[in-house]
């Protein structure tokens, strides 16, 4: 309890600090206004919709406007929805979050796997091809991936549905796309950590006692290979954020990440102020969940 | 030797899955998509980009209006020769500033409530007086609205207007049910809002999809469809392999690259009409740029030739013009359409003429990703120009950073761009080339074309209004301060089981659309 | 004498790494008698560990056994099945180590580990293997073992930790007890007392022990026989007051005469010269041919036997 | 020996010297209890002689060192080195006490940066103090490997090329190139094998003579620290509980600690196996130490007073002092 | 990845010093280079990859700008309607993609290169700071690195970049500032603990100033571990650099890279699918080979596993 009260206050300076990163991102942009108005617009009407719009105060005390309106939470309004932009964001949360977590899922499923089998066949020809499957995972880019899934499984195969959503099949491609990345990334690292736990003494006694060589490897060894993989799946989170603005938008996925690239092309700032706060927020709570989750797998910090 | 064997295998396997989506393109028998039929009574189209907003005010981008046509309905309707009926059952001039209209009877919104003249002045007051509302510039020339009875108004313009019916033919005069507004409030209508179009609202969901449904109680002719849903699909692939699959029946922005892909399919093919946007490199005339030389001008004009990039970048579909003012504009020059000029051997020697024979370099900006194939024509326009000995310098810039540069007006020697004209009248499409409206951009001035442009602004008899803005689309074709390449082409795949017409202006009229 | 309860024959083990291969263990050959404490002696590098891990196939990656015979009960450990000798490990052999931080899993209970090999071994269910647990914990001398089997690794001292490694070595009676090093990482008291524990537990249960060691104060304490390694190779074997008294091998002269005893003070130790040779590029002749006070032309040509010199007592040496 | 003492010139003295560390426990945030790790001791440390310090893990006796250093600033109390506190010193001052102030440490394969060449490693003392350079200070590194044993082709190589007996060597090589007046020898030869042992405390011994060198040995190895010592300090939980002259210390202990710590030894000599006196249980958590004597939990001759009062370090023959209530010889 | 782990075979093996001079000790480099076959591999491929990015405008057959309208989407050479003069085939302008490859592995490895400099040097100066000094600086820092971690990479690239405009020098610039945060965290880690090596001791012990402590025995020390990330960074600023083009925020034409081939062809997938497959072939390629290369020089260069 101790531990997160006193994590909790800790994320308070480092919100400040992402509060002043994600002013001077949007507000030293070139203004918005050129955006809202079609090309054939003229300066007068241009003018009158900047000052409107309270772009022409000193840059500082845009700033101090802008924590006061965030400590009260409120975001501002969107210039392309004419709404809360805190709701917009909120409103895509549950499509971003469940496709997050979906390619989560799949990255597990196929790294925990995968990296624990090149780590008990570390150099042989499966572990070359695990290791050359997981460059190959991480080299491709999401949005060349995304594609190729729908062409083959969706336009030639005809097993899933191609974009949007609706039903868990739509969930399938947008997740593989999103966690073969993570995957790659996992994988490596799991053999890596297994490597190291299963070269440590405990293990060596574990197959002393005459205990199946599986027994040994995933009772033994990946409780304890687990740890470390928590944290870094953890700072994954931000990569997982990441993928989805590219991921959403080949599927288009109804999520953040849609909302975000937009926003950010229509120079719409309080969206893209308030979605990156709320992206922000929630890798610094899923990085404090891993630490619980750190604290629940290595009883040397439980039990201090 | 074990360990390069394996990678070998590897990138068999990534080939082998490019290659069988790649055979599937000759075996034409790509997809699932079966016709429509005549029972199935829903219809998906899919666009390039999410609705914008139900304020049909505040907001300027085609693809929504296309959406909203379906929901609201306009005073009138732009026909085949002028306007016909459509809120509005009748009009007239009674003076320069004052027009008289006639509301047809018994239509109803869609919760129920009766149209009546101050649903019009309502509507229209309001984008006329709000100018915070992006079409307000479209709108402020109304001074107010005079209700003369429930079905009767007048509608009062500050200064003769002769593009009035243009005006209330477009999106800002979708006409908004006033009490409901009133009582319920804005944020409530733009959630659930309400019109007298043939279909009812069903829902949003933003970047994913509006469904809308037949709405019985319309006023004319009863709906076709039951349900219609628009999805939102950025990703051009995407789109085209939904088409394909049948998860949509219409897919509109149809990259060039995927047209045979449609075509071959059994069950899909390509339709395509011409669009109001006319592709132009826009010239600077100020002092000290090479381009503020007539005899430049003109040779970058004949050293484009523009039918290839239309056939080589859109497979041949596009039409070229040399006037912005294309046929279906108040005003258009039919004489300069479908016309172009490519004559290498001419801009080389005008080149030389204007003292430029060693060579010259210019600068071009140009978006990427803003307009069908922008990037790719601009990199041919650079070969076509290098051909001739201009060395053109490309500049790409993102929308955004390039819309800040066309606000600030900080363009080099020329930019690519795509004009549109939602007005149907060559007053907008012109405008921008007046000497005050061009100082600073192109600084074009030429004291004849400000006449005749201030000249038809405010004439209110008709055809002597079109023959000045012919004339003074032949005095910028001939002066180029904006060298038209083409007009540009909308192209949607479409299910074989429909009927299915583009529209110049891009709406998308579903109960045009029909089961074959 | 009782009868061999193990036998090791001219073990060979090798690492094959990126320089070359590298002979760790280079015919080994000795044996262990029921309730017999033989103490494999030498400095780091020597290959006693590996032979020790030899025993139970645990030579770690990349190290492998290319020739030799293990004989235990009238088997070949080296022939036997995966499977069988899984069914050895834990149950007729068991091995403690040296460092009982790292030994223990940090992620499972005490009692979780103790009860592990039990229910494995003895097809205890986990209430049975608990309880037991708790009879070991007892018979190893820790006090409170109720409460202990349910703490971690890391909530015991080094001490306390060596002696759940035992009792869980000792958890289904092996015959053969291999301890590797088990007391170098602990305190001088916390050394004694577990030392005390191995010897009483060996008269107890009649256990045979391998005591893996550098420390020849803890041969003196333990040891019946002794067995010295140098470079891979048993450089000389005797019973362990024999070995003490009359030491054969110019190597085992100065390893005892460079300990500092606590009871005499010397004005200079004796010391070998030199450093352990380097295992891929071993001398040639006698391997420690160029520490040798002794050695002549014929130790730098020539590998000498390992060779009877007295009842029990061999030495691999030319020199008398 | 006892009469030569008194013309014995103290050279280095700690009096109440205290340290107690933070520490941090929890994955990312720390809670704080203080660590006792030394709590309150006083030695002093005579010209030319060697002072064994010894104890079991976590008895304090390396942070006793490093605060002799100057290396780690003590809680409380003072060391002081030919008169001047170092305490009390600026981080220049103290910087240029470094000549006459050295160590060796423990672990050969962690204390020379893997980076530098044997060269470098032995010059740079000799470098930054701008004592010497150039072909002067090669010839000066030269001669030290000579002395530790080594030689001039070994100038060029790295750490990793040597084993740790030639390591340490070249740490004590690099201790001796300002001169010291003292080495702080921290578990010199604990990390090493048994026949290199030998030759290192040969090589200790055979430097003091050679450069009138005071030691202070911490081990935990009692033999090697018999072998080497003039006399011994025995440290328990953080505290001095003896200290005497070598001999009268290994053959008549006061403090019932050292006898059992003696008693555990394992002697060489399979024809002198004998019962040891064991020591009950375990070293006490050292953050939180047993109340009064902090002995009492182990020591087989503890009464009621033992946990109630923390006996005073008592002087009972000359130069022997222990801590004790119920000491075993007077 | 380490491919061989040889720390076991350290604990049994004490190594004797060996009578190698100078010749024989970078020979032993070359045979242990050797010995790893991955390791091998990964040189040859960054290493060609780095001549072709030197020599791009000699060995390129075509200009890579130079269009050919009636020579459009030309198959490679080997598949049905390929032209040997155009051995991977042309894209949609009638570019010649061997030549683009070729060209654009100057601006993926430039941008990958100097990108992982900027970020380099940003973290290293930050966590030495922050991992030698500790106390308020730390502090401050280490905050900023949360903050820059809560923010997803892309996200930040793509406000900066849609917002300053996207070109060469800003991506390099927007890629540095926003990926120095893993170097900054590694180093004061690293730092933090080679601070409590008894070598960081024995220096203090001499009396070296901290200068000299920072630049003798913590920056070497640090610098091996440093390499590695850093070579393995730039196969990710590579594949970032692609997606950015993806989002249109990548490097802009006529500049050309794997990246932009890689997004521009992504419309062709289903039709031509040489225009976007090989540019992909060759990030895979590259990206492969500096795993290789990163893995095997965090087995030479760790002191640990180094050879003897």
């Amino acid at each position: 309890m101790k531990f997160l009260i006193k994590n909790i206050l800790r994320i308070i300076p480092v919100l400040f600090i992402i509060s002043l990163i994600v002013f001077l991102l949007v507000r030293v942009t070139g203004d918005p206004v050129s955006l809202m108005l079609p090309e054939t617009a003229t300066d007068a009407e241009r003018a009158q919709l900047r000052e409107s719009l309270g772009l022409n105060d000193p840059l500082y005390i845009q700033y101090f406007t802008y924590l006061g309106d965030l400590i009260t939470g409120d975001f501002g309004e969107s210039f392309r929805y004419n709404q809360p932009a805190l709701g917009l964001v909120l409103e895509r949360l549950p499509a971003s979050f469940g496709l997050a977590f979906a390619s989560m899922l799949v990255a597990t499923l196929i790294s925990i796997p995968l990296g624990i089998l090149s780590a008990i066949k570390r150099n042989s020809f499966i572990d070359l091809f695990i290791t050359g499957g997981a460059v190959l995972g991480k080299a491709m880019p999401n949005f060349w991936l995304g594609i190729m899934l729908i062409l083959l499984f969706s336009v030639q195969l005809n097993i899933f549905p191609v974009s949007g959503t609706g039903s868990l099949m739509h969930f399938v491609l947008p997740a593989i796309t999103l966690g073969t990345a993570i995957a790659a990334e996992m994988t490596r690292l799991i053999r890596s950590s297994m490597l190291e736990i299963l070269g440590q003494e405990y293990i060596r006694t574990a197959r002393s006692k005459g205990l199946l060589e599986a027994v040994v490897v995933n009772k033994h060894g990946f409780r304890n290979a687990l740890i470390p993989v928590v944290t870094i799946m953890a700072l994954q989170t931000a990569t997982l954020i990441g993928g989805t603005l590219i991921t959403e938008t080949v599927f288009s996925w109804p999520g953040m990440g849609q909302l975000l690239i937009q926003a950010v092309n229509l120079r719409d700032m309080a969206v893209v102020q308030a979605a990156t706060f709320i992206i922000a927020l929630l890798v610094i709570i899923s990085n404090l969940l891993a630490d619980l989750a750190y604290r629940y797998l290595d009883p040397r910090i439980k039990y201090d | 030797m074990k360990k390069l064997l394996t990678f070998g295998l590897l990138f068999v396997l990534v080939f082998s899955l490019v290659a069988c989506s790649s055979n599937s393109s000759t075996s034409g028998d790509e997809g699932s998509v079966e016709k429509k039929t005549e029972d199935d009574k829903e219809l998906v189209i899919a666009t390039g980009a999410d609705m914008v907003t139900f304020d049909i005010h505040d907001h300027n981008t085609t693809s929504t209006e296309a959406i909203h046509v379906n929901m609201f309905n306009y005073l009138v309707k732009r026909g085949e020769d002028g306007f016909d009926p459509d809120l509005a059952e009748s009009w007239e001039n009674v003076d320069d500033n004052t027009w008289k209209f006639k509301l047809r009877e018994g239509v109803k919104f869609h919760n129920g409530e009766e149209l009546t003249a101050d649903d019009v002045k309502f509507t229209l007051e309001r984008v006329a007086n709000d100018n915070k509302l992006l079409e307000h510039g479209n709108y402020s020339q109304i001074k107010e609205v005079k209700v003369i009875n429930d079905l009767e108004f007048e509608i009062i313009t500050h200064q003769p207007e002769p593009a009035l019916l243009n005006r209330l033919s477009r999106l800002g005069s979708g006409i908004l049910p006033s009490k409901y507004i009133e009582e319920e409030g804005w944020d409530k209508f733009l959630e659930n809002p309400v019109g007298t179009g043939p279909y009812k609202f069903v829902e949003w969901k933003k970047d994913d999809r509006v469904v809308i449904e037949a709405n019985s109680d319309y006023f004319g002719e009863a709906p076709k469809w039951n349900k219609v849903t628009f999805r939102a699909i950025p990703e051009d692939s995407t789109r085209v392999s939904e088409l394909l699959t049948g998860g949509v029946d219409i897919a509109t922005n149809l990259p060039p690259s995927d047209w045979e892909r449609v075509k071959d399919n059994e069950a899909t093919e390509v339709a395509q009409g011409p669009t109001q946007r006319v592709m132009m490199l826009v010239l600077r005339q100020t002092e000290g740029h090479a381009t503020s030389d007539p005899k430049v001008r003109e040779a970058i004009d004949l050293a484009i030739d523009k039918q290839a990039i239309l056939d080589s970048l859109m497979e041949g579909s596009g039409t070229v013009t040399r006037t912005r003012v294309t046929p279906g504009n108040t005003g258009a020059n039919e004489d300069l359409y479908g016309k172009t000029l490519y004559d290498p051997e001419k801009a080389k020697q005008l080149l030389k003429e204007a003292g430029y024979g060693d060579g010259l370099e210019l600068k071009l900006s140009a978006p990427n990703g803003r307009y069908l194939k922008d990037k790719e024509s601009a990199e041919l326009i650079q070969a076509m120009l290098g051909e001739v000995g201009i060395d053109l310098k490309l500049e790409f810039l993102e929308w955004s950073s390039f819309a800040d540069k066309y606000a600030s007006k900080s363009f080099d020697d020329m930019f690519l761009i795509g004009y549109g004209n939602s007005m149907f009248d060559a007053a907008l499409a012109l405008d921008r080339l007046s000497s005050k409206q061009a100082e600073g951009e192109t600084d074009y001035n030429n004291p004849e074309v400000d006449k005749l442009l201030e000249e038809a602004m405010s004439n209110m008899n008709a055809e002597e209004r079109a023959k000045q803005y012919q004339k003074a689309q032949e005095i910028i074709a001939e002066e180029r301060p904006q060298i038209y390449l083409y007009q540009l082409d909308a192209v949607y795949g479409v299910n074989k089981g429909l009927n299915f017409e583009p529209r110049l202006d891009e709406m998308l009229y579903v109960d045009d659309i029909t089961v074959k | 004498m009782s009868t061999s309860l193990l036998q090791i024959d001219d073990l060979k083990v090798q690492f094959k790494t990126g320089e070359g291969v590298v002979p760790s263990v280079n015919g080994v050959t000795f044996s262990v008698n029921e309730g017999e404490t033989v103490a494999v002696v030498g400095e780091s590098g020597c290959g006693k560990s590996i032979t020790s891990l030899s025993i139970l196939g645990l030579v770690p990656s990349p190290g492998e056994i290319s020739g030799g015979t293990i004989k235990f009960g009238g088997k070949d450990l080296l022939k036997i099945k995966k499977r069988e000798l899984r069914k050895l490990r834990g149950n007729d052999i068991s091995m403690i180590f040296q460092e009982p931080m790292t030994s223990l899993n940090p992620v499972f209970s005490i009692g979780n580990q103790i009860g592990e090999v039990l229910r494995l071994h003895q097809k205890l269910d986990k209430k049975q293997a608990l309880n037991k647990a708790v009879e070991m914990l007892d018979l190893v001398g820790i006090p409170d073992a109720e409460k202990v089997v349910s703490r971690f690794p890391h909530q015991l001292s080094g001490g306390m930790r060596q002696r759940v490694m035992i009792a869980m070595a000792l958890a289904c009676n092996p015959k053969l007890l291999i301890a590797d090093e088990p007391t170098t990482a602990l305190d001088v008291t916390i050394q004694a007392q577990i030392l005390e524990l191995i010897k009483k537990l060996k008269t107890d249960f009649n256990t045979g022990v391998i005591m893996i060691t550098h420390d020849l104060g803890v041969v003196a304490e333990v040891a019946d026989r002794v067995v010295v390694m140098y470079a891979g190779e048993v450089v000389e074997e005797a019973p362990v007051n024999e070995l003490f008294a009359n030491p054969k091998h110019p190597y085992t002269k100065g390893l005892l005469s460079s300990i500092p005893n606590v009871d005499q003070v010397v004005e200079e130790l004796g010391t070998i010269e030199g450093s352990v040779p380097n295992p891929l590029n071993l001398p040639k002749g006698c391997k420690f041919n160029p520490r040798c006070p002794l050695a002549t032309e014929r130790c730098r040509k020539e590998s000498p036997v390992l060779e009877e010199v007295g009842p029990a007592h061999q030495k691999r040496c030319f020199n008398v | 020996m006892t009469q030569v003492k008194e013309k014995k010139k103290t050279l280095l003295k700690v009096t109440g010297l205290k340290k107690h560390f933070p520490v941090t426990k929890g994955f990312i945030k720390k809670e704080t209890i203080p660590l006792k790790a030394v709590d309150g001791i006083d030695l002093e440390i005579f010209e030319g002689e060697t002072l064994g310090i010894v104890g079991e893990s976590g008895c304090g006796k390396s942070t006793t060192g490093q605060m002799m250093l100057g290396l780690l600033p003590p809680t409380e109390g003072t060391v002081t080195f030919e008169g001047k506190d170092l305490t009390s010193l600026s981080k220049e001052e103290l910087r240029r006490l470094r000549k006459d102030l050295q160590v060796i440490f423990q672990d050969p394969f962690s204390s020379l940066n893997p980076r530098m060449t044997i060269e470098q490693l032995i010059g740079e003392p000799l470098k930054i103090h701008g004592v010497m350079q150039g072909k002067q200070l090669r010839n000066e590194v030269i001669r030290l490997l000579k002395t530790v044993g080594l030689g001039e082709h070994h100038l060029k190589r790295h750490p990793h090329e040597f084993s740790g007996g030639q390591r340490q060597r070249i740490g004590i090589a690099r201790a001796l190139a300002l001169k010291p007046k003292i080495i702080i020898c921290d578990e010199p030869v604990s990390a090493l094998d048994v026949s290199i042992q030998a030759q290192i405390l040969n090589l200790l011994r055979k430097l003091q003579k050679e450069f009138k060198l005071t030691y202070v040995f911490i081990a935990h190895g009692l033999p090697a620290v018999r072998h080497i010592s003039d006399r011994v300090a025995v440290m328990y939980l953080g505290k001095v509980v003896e200290v005497a002259d070598r001999d009268s210390l290994f053959e008549k202990p006061i403090h019932p600690y050292t006898e059992a710590l003696l008693s555990a030894i394992p002697i060489p000599d399979p024809t002198k196996r004998k019962e040891h006196k064991l020591l009950e249980g375990d070293l006490p958590n050292p953050s939180n130490p047993p109340s009064g004597c902090r002995f009492h939990t182990r020591c087989p001759y503890a009464q009621e007073v033992c946990k109630m009062k923390d006996p005073e370090l008592t002087e009972y023959h000359e130069g022997h002092k222990a801590a004790c209530h119920f000491p075993l010889q007077q | 990845m380490r491919m061989f782990s040889r720390i076991e075979v350290k604990k049994e093996l004490t190594l004797e010093e060996t009578k190698t001079d100078k010749k024989a000790y970078s020979l032993k480099w070359l045979k242990v280079l050797l010995n790893s076959k991955t390791g091998t591999l990964g040189l040859i491929i960054v290493v060609f990859m780095v001549l072709m990015a030197i020599l791009a405008n000699v060995i390129a057959p075509h200009d890579p700008a130079q269009t050919d309208v009636v020579n459009r989407l030309v198959p490679p050479v080997w598949a049905e309607g390929g032209n040997p003069d155009y051995i991977l085939g042309t894209d949609n302008l009638g570019r010649d993609i061997l030549s683009r490859i070729i060209v654009g592995s100057r601006v993926s490895l430039l941008v990958g290169i100097s990108a992982v400099f900027l970020a380099g040097a940003i973290g290293l100066v930050l966590g030495l700071i922050s991992g030698y000094y500790g106390g308020f600086f730390d502090r401050v820092i280490m905050r900023t690195v949360d903050a820059f971690l809560a923010i997803p990479n892309i996200l930040f690239m793509l406000i900066v970049l849609a917002v300053i405009g996207p070109s060469l020098m800003t991506l390099i610039f927007v890629l540095g500032a926003t990926t120095w945060v893993m170097y900054a965290r590694m180093v004061r880690g690293e730092t933090l603990s080679i601070k409590e090596r008894d070598y960081v001791r024995s220096a203090r012990a001499v009396g070296a100033k901290d200068i000299r402590i920072i630049s003798r025995y913590i920056l070497p020390n640090i610098i091996s571990s440093f390499i590695v990330i850093a070579t393995l960074n730039v196969a990710t600023t590579i594949i970032l650099e692609s997606s950015l083009s993806f989002l249109g925020l990548g490097i802009q034409p006529p500049d050309v890279s794997w990246g932009l081939m890689l997004s521009d062809g992504r419309e062709y997938l289903a039709t031509s699918w040489w225009v976007a497959t090989f540019p992909g072939v060759a990030i895979t390629i590259t990206v492969l080979g500096i795993i290789f290369l990163g893995d095997w020089l965090r087995d030479v260069l760790d002191p640990k596993t180094k050879t003897n």
